[in-house]
């Protein structure tokens, strides 16, 4: 349906929000200058992203019946896009909360930080709200330019800078290529819009050769995105240096929009031309999780070891965009609704994991390193435990959200193997699962340093957990386990799976 | 004539594109790129889009090259640094070993593109490229992608105020 | 609701819960005080033990109880509940877990009184017997692998509570990398068992439905090819068994157990000997019906367990440290069961696994006892004559090594003469000749078994005292609270094999009949009222001469050499000595013997194979990703060359295949 | 048949344009020129969308995107030469190969 200005405005309400709201708390920031208190600033960023929550839980019924098509066409709000958006929009509250303290400790709490993620937020949904690939990219781009100023935004450490510029010409870079791939999309079928490339590709007017160079290309461009190897070289440099809470958003909310727009874009536009990205795609996913898997192991630093392991958890997440192209129908429903379900699963857990990093990280920049975490649970029995359930979570172990969703795409990846009868999908299931092997390795030697080494010789002071620190800890380790128990736990919440369900596009 | 005048542009385009990479004086490369840009103005003049064309110039040629040109001269590469640009055999080798297949990849499927083109500069719309018609479906179909653009100067805005402000 | 199967687990995790809590909330003090750790710590597995003597009750009549707490996994692919379920088969695993669990817990509180982290350690012992109980009372293969890899996770918390260097942390990763290699494969036959019944239509994953499945309309889409000759059934059989020979520590997979005895002497009884190592029994006696319609690795499997029984004991017979002797001997009965329920006798298998939780539990408590009398002391070489000085751990460790050797009436002879007998019926399908062969390499491992276990006990308890006087004088009997357990667990393996007499002997095995309840296969049921007398006799016989040769070798004829080298004084005396005598014997008889069989089965399997292969992936791993870091230079021009390499071979590849 | 009649020229005009950003992204080391390479390759997408505006999609969809990609290119490089600056300030150099703090 496309209708009034009012309407176009109300469907894109989430993201409206977080505009408004960052726009707010930059004019506060400038306008009522250094006396003010950054409280209130904080509230409002944090009004906006609930209000958005809101708006995306007001649109979803009437979203699942007929989904906006506003603004003539170039944003579609539909179920996918706002449980993609509510993800987002998790992601981005979670982030501020734990960010206040960590900013307040370095001197640091200024409105802009908080407006550029909000922006960036904005940026991210609008990216999964629509089937216009222009659109599309000038989401990526919101988002990222606030993202590569929120990763130099601790300019006085080198690191951070070093991580911004990186970030910055590497993104800059694959968005280059990215937007070739989608000029190709264009070249091809005369237009950019996703229902528009279906009907050329499906009519037989689409030029085969540029279609199959713009999969290449997207592929590579959102590839970049998400960090699968060999496109992943970026993240490890650009988590460790930038600031802990925004390498918690960018290693979440910034993947989970990255992989609905893979989601949109292959099952979408590209129809049948996937089964020529099956061994791509296969190759890309055996790659991303054994290099990854590998290289995490040889890690000592706690944000670059995780920095890994969420290029890893993308390699694990490619394996059911793998499932797409092989043309079974069932196990391709399964893998996009356990693909959906692994975004909100991975990212709880590893934003409980970057704000407990955020929170031991001190004014230079130091207990980073796996040393530092020795005997934590003496120190910080609380967080400890919260970050145990995040380990088992990332590690794939039962009752664990993580378990739950690693199961539903392994699940996925072996019925398409028994669908197909092709042995494809069989060997990438035990890559898979041998990956995971690899990846319990490390995760449990950060449990065994917090909880079976003694303590260093301790400098460093007992800081009781902020509020905001404890609230995130909490709410996402109670996530973690709400989501890995299952979805039918009480409390007469709907559930995530049901919603992923209803989501898939 | 205008055929020539597509040979004219697009040799210009590449040319100084190359030298945009050749030169080691940064100064030099920019100047070069700024001639490469107003020579694909050129070509988009000559794609009847004379208001992106004017726009390439303004915003591109214009605006842009000279910030970059006043960075470079504010930041002043010393003569070691221009030593290390040097592009010897194994870097020459690196370049072409991307640069050969990748080009030949993108020439070979954009060059076979054999669909269906409107040809003639008639079957268009009469106010084609026009900076009227460029208006107006800006801000009415295209406000959307609009306002994002807003946006996204915004940030850069406070971005640029973040990292580069000195008493942040 | 009251009486659901439920609250069994659910009593435990509250018990892991409190006590986690307790820990945590005063960790700056360095753990809570023991007065508030104890009444969880041990009224979790007690309330539990009744709750599951209540249901086994119910479950006598005939009853399958079961509770379904709310669904876990839904959809397209999988409906699965959290749901447990309690059969004659798992009421017969709850009531050893939850019952010798608790004895151990008991135990544990006194063996654990003077350690720093006590609370840390009943939290994750509780917290252990929690996912044992998921394990076992779990109604589908998801439910069972929670708890499987629950179990292993605490399993390897509790191994390495007194980590403090580094070799014992080796010994972890060892068996850490070990039991994921099992895990693997147990993972994959799950999902491969799953897709399978997902692609005939059918989305309901509990044992029930999974045997109605298997045994009616789904035999065939198990039973094609899948990969080569061999059934989707085979290879998931396969798969399936690899994962319960990595946590029940089967032939190649066994190294991680004997190390594993780094932890406290509790763990080693509890999770190393009574249960957790059972699982792959159980999972394998749970899955009755797939393994069935797989005879190739059926009968793979009864090889591997003989073969693991009779090297394990030979083995055994050549350690010193006492630990290490019941160790070996554990690996050594876990292969007994395998051989059992690899002939498809299952629930000899799930008797022997009964009988065996009563008596190494029992064994391993008193070696923990004997450690802690001496001061620490592992070596069986510095004790002797400690029966004088522990007398309720000396007496009860001998019934309990009696029941272990096969000596009747104890336990153990019941349930090792039944898998003896067992052999000799065979799962129908099997080549013939396999019987006999398992027969004779399980009598031999017997007669093993019967030497290493007396060989401890009279090098410990018997003769003369070699125990450093200084240590001597403060060495004493263990606390009340440690020896109660013992005496329990001695009645318990003293008597619990008279619920197994075989119809041989004019019993009725009550207890077969009992599991065959739920275990309900042909294959099975060829096993009802085997055995005869003679192989009565021989199972006695055998089990009789192996206590009379260790006699021979350690206690009777230490004196003959001496009496013979009397007349060269204090250099004879000394000779004489048992040391010594153990010594020379060792040079002349067993060494030949046992070096052989541990340089082929020790040095070669176990330290070139398995640690080899540990090594190699821990030392290839490194390689690999010290290979891959080389890449990860910090510039970004090289991560954008790889990138752009990566585009190059991605644009290749979709247009080289198209 | 003249040039103009058809995209082909212009596009392969553009990807030669884009390979040349591409290689001269991995030859530099100067800062600057890399964001240059980016300006280059992003110009050359201008030029591919200008042709298919013109004579595939026939639409002036093509030439709005233009126009919002030379916004979106300004934004890049404003942020971009902050950041340079701003790295400057700290270590006095411009060289792409001395940026690496982080590696491994």
């Amino acid at each position: 349906m496309t209708g009034s200005v009012v309407e176009s405005l109300m469907a894109v309400a989430p993201a409206l929000n977080l505009a408004l709201a960052g726009m707010a708390v930059v004019f506060g920031e400038t306008f009522i200058g250094k006396g003010l208190d950054r409280r209130w600033l904080v509230s409002l960023a944090l009004l906006g992203s609930v209000l958005g929550l809101l708006f995306t839980f007001l649109l979803w019924e009437p979203a699942s019946t007929a989904s906006y098509s506003v603004f003539q066409g170039l944003a579609t709000v539909d179920t996918f896009a706002l449980f993609l958006g509510g993800v987002i929009l998790l992601c981005t509250i979670l982030t501020l909360i734990s960010s206040v303290d960590y900013l307040r400790r370095f001197g640091l709490d200024r409105g802009e930080f908080y407006a550029l993620v909000l922006f960036s937020a904005t940026g991210l949904w609008v990216m999964v709200a629509t089937t216009h690939l222009f659109i599309i990219f000038l989401g990526l781009e919101v988002a990222s330019i606030a993202l590569y100023v929120l990763a130099g935004y601790f300019r006085k450490r080198d690191r951070s800078l070093e991580s911004s510029l990186k970030y910055l010409l590497t993104g800059a870079f694959a968005s280059s290529i990215l937007l070739y791939g989608f000029a190709m999309v264009y070249l091809a079928t005369g237009t950019v819009d996703l229902n528009g490339v279906a009907a050329a590709v499906e009519s037989g007017e689409a030029s085969t050769s540029v279609m199959l160079l713009a999969l290449a290309l997207i592929l590579v461009g959102l590839g970049f995105k998400v960090a699968v190897v060999p496109f992943h070289m970026w993240a490890p440099d650009v988590y460790e240096g930038a600031p802990s809470t925004v390498t918690g958003f960018m290693a979440t909310a910034v993947k989970a929009a990255g992989f609905g727009v893979l989601i949109r874009v292959l099952t979408v536009g590209f129809g049948s031309y996937l089964p020529d990205a099956g061994t791509m795609l296969f190759w890309v996913a055996i790659a991303t999780i054994l290099a990854a898997n590998l290289v995490a192991v040889a890690q000592s630093n706690v944000k670059r070891m995780m920095a890994y392991s969420s290029v890893a958890h993308a390699g694990y997440a490619f394996m059911a965009l793998f499932v797409l192209t092989q043309n079974t129908p069932g196990a391709s429903g399964e893998a996009v609704r356990g693909l959906l379900f692994y975004l909100p699963a991975y990212a709880v857990s590893t934003l409980g994991v970057f704000t407990i990093i955020s929170f031991l990280e001190d004014r230079r920049g130091r207990g980073l390193e796996l040393e530092d975490y020795a005997g934590l649970y003496r120190r910080y029995p609380g967080l400890s435990m919260g970050m145990a359930v995040f380990i088992l979570s990332l590690g794939g172990i039962p009752p664990t959200a993580g378990f739950l969703a690693k199961f539903h795409v392994f699940g996925a990846v072996i019925s398409c193997g028994v669908e197909s009868g092709s042995s494809q999908p069989l060997a990438l299931a035990v890559v898979g699962i041998l990956g995971s092997l690899i990846g319990l390795y490390y995760y449990l030697r950060v449990l065994i340093f917090m909880y079976m080494h003694e303590p260093q010789e301790d400098d460093r002071q007992f800081r009781l957990p902020a509020l905001g620190v404890s609230f995130v800890v909490l709410v996402t380790a109670v996530l973690t386990l709400w989501l890995g128990l299952g979805p039918a736990v009480g409390f007469g919440a709907a559930d995530i799976l049901g919603w992923a369900e209803a989501a898939r596009p | 004539m205008e055929s020539l005048l597509f040979w004219f542009f697009s040799v210009i385009a590449v040319v100084s594109a190359v030298l945009m990479v050749c030169f080691r004086n940064p100064l030099m490369g920019a100047l070069s790129l700024a001639i490469s840009f107003l020579a694909t103005a050129g070509l988009f003049a000559l794609m009847t889009g004379p208001f992106v064309a004017i726009m390439q110039v303004l915003v591109y040629a214009g605006a842009i090259m000279v910030l970059v040109i006043f960075v470079i001269m504010l930041l002043r590469a010393d003569e070691a640094s221009l030593d290390r640009e040097r592009i010897g055999p194994f870097r020459f080798a690196l370049g072409a070993l991307i640069g050969l297949p990748f080009g030949g990849f993108l020439l070979v499927a954009v060059g076979n593109f054999g669909g269906k083109v409107e040809a003639a500069t008639s079957a268009l719309p009469p106010d084609f490229g026009s900076m009227k018609s460029f208006g107006r479906m800006l801000f009415n179909q295209y406000m959307y992608p609009f306002e994002i653009v807003s946006i996204l100067l915004l940030v850069a805005i406070i971005g640029v105020v973040v990292l580069a402000k000195r008493d942040f | 609701m009251a009486d659901s199967i439920a609250w069994i687990p659910g009593v435990l995790l509250l018990g892991a819960a409190v006590n986690g809590l307790l820990t945590l909330c005063s960790a700056h003090r360095g753990g809570p005080k023991k007065g508030m750790v104890i009444p969880f710590a041990l009224g979790a597995p007690w309330i539990a033990f009744a709750l599951s003597v209540m249901a086994f009750f119910k479950v006598k009549g005939g009853e399958v109880l079961s509770t379904s707490l709310y669904q876990w996994f839904d959809g397209t692919l999988f409906t699965v509940d959290v749901a447990f379920q309690m059969d004659s088969l798992s009421a017969v695993m709850i009531l050893v877990v939850t019952g010798v669990g608790a004895l151990i817990h008991t135990y544990a509180v006194g063996y654990m009184s003077k350690d720093p982290g006590f609370g840390r350690f009943f939290s994750y012992l509780n917290l252990f017997t929690f996912f044992m109980s998921i394990l076992v009372l779990g109604s589908s293969p998801l439910l069972l692998f929670v708890g499987w890899e629950g179990v292993g996770l605490c399993s390897y918390l509790l191994i390495g509570f007194w980590w403090k260097d580094g070799a014992k942390a080796q010994a972890g990763s060892k068996a850490f990398i070990v039991n994921r290699i099992g895990d693997v494969g147990f993972v994959l036959g799950v999902l491969l068992i799953i897709s399978t019944v997902a692609a005939s239509g059918k989305s309901v994953h509990d044992f029930a439905s999974l045997e109605a499945f298997a045994t009616g309309d789904g035999k065939a889409a198990l039973e094609s090819p899948f990969i080569g000759s061999f059934s989707v059934v085979e290879v998931a059989g396969f798969l399936l068994r690899l994962g319960a020979f990595g946590k029940s520590a089967q032939l190649p997979l066994y190294v991680w157990l004997p190390d594993a005895m780094a932890g406290p002497t509790p763990v080693s009884a509890l999770i190393h000997a009574a249960t957790m190592v059972t699982a792959g029994v159980y999972m394998v006696a749970r899955l009755h019906f797939l393994f069935v319609m797989a005879p190739t690795a059926m009968a793979f499997v009864a090889i591997v367990g003989a073969l693991t029984a009779l090297f394990a004991a030979t083995i055994g017979i050549a350690q010193n440290d006492i630990k290490q002797v019941l160790a070996y001997s554990t690996v050594s009965q876990l292969g007994f069961m395998f051989a059992a329920v690899g002939v498809g006798a299952f629930s000899v298998g799930i008797f022997h696994v009964v009988t065996h939780a009563f008596f190494k539990a029992l064994l391993f408590l008193g070696a923990g006892s004997v450690i802690h009398g001496p001061h620490e002391e592992q070596d069986m070489r510095k004790m002797g004559g400690l029966i004088k000085i522990m007398p309720i751990t000396g007496w009860t460790m001998i019934i309990g090594s009696l029941a272990l050797s096969g000596v009747p009436p104890f336990s153990g002879f019941f349930s090792k003469d039944e898998i003896l007998a067992s052999t000799l019926h065979p799962h129908p399908a099997f080549p013939g000749g396999i019987g006999p062969i398992l027969y004779v390499i399980l009598t031999i491992a017997s007669l093993c078994t019967a030497f290493y276990t007396f060989r401890m006990v009279w090098l410990t308890f018997f003769g003369e005292s070699r125990v450093d006087p200084e240590v001597r004088k403060k060495a004493h009997e263990s606390p009340a609270i440690m020896t109660l357990p013992l005496v329990i667990l001695a009645v318990g393996a003293a008597a619990i094999g008279f619920l197994g007499v075989p119809h041989a002997l004019g019993g009725h095995n009550v207890f077969g009949s009992f599991v065959r309840q739920t275990v309900t296969s042909e294959v099975e049921a060829a096993h009802e009222g085997s055995g005869a007398l003679l192989l009565v006799g021989i199972a006695v016989a055998i089990a009789i001469l192996g206590v009379l040769t260790s006699y021979w070798f350690y206690r009777v004829r230490p004196s003959i050499p001496g009496r013979l080298f009397a007349g060269l004084g204090g250099f004879g005396r000394l000779v004489a000595s048992a040391y010594r005598v153990d010594a020379l014997y060792a040079k002349t008889i067993v060494n030949p013997l046992t070096r052989s069989a541990k340089r082929i089965f020790y040095e070669v399997i176990d330290v070139r194979f398995v640690d080899g292969l540990v090594n190699f992936f821990g030392s290839f791993t490194k390689g690999l990703a010290g290979l891959m870091r080389l890449f990860q230079t910090g510039a970004v021009r090289t991560y954008v060359f790889f990138m752009m390499i990566g585009a190059i071979l991605l644009v290749w590849s979709v247009f080289s295949w198209s | 048949m003249d040039v103009l009649d058809r995209p082909e020229g212009f596009l392969m005009v553009a990807a030669v344009l884009f390979v040349i950003g591409v290689v001269g992204f991995i030859l530099r080391r100067n800062l600057i020129v890399l964001f240059m390479c980016v300006e280059l390759m992003l110009n050359a997408v201008n030029l591919t969308l200008m042709a298919v505006a013109r004579y595939v999609g026939a639409s002036m969809e093509g030439q709005i995107m233009v126009f919002l990609v030379m916004a979106v290119a300004a934004a890049e490089t404003a942020v971009g030469l902050a950041v340079v600056i701003a790295i400057y300030r700290k270590r006095a150099t411009v060289d792409v190969d001395d940026m690496t703090v982080m590696n491994g």
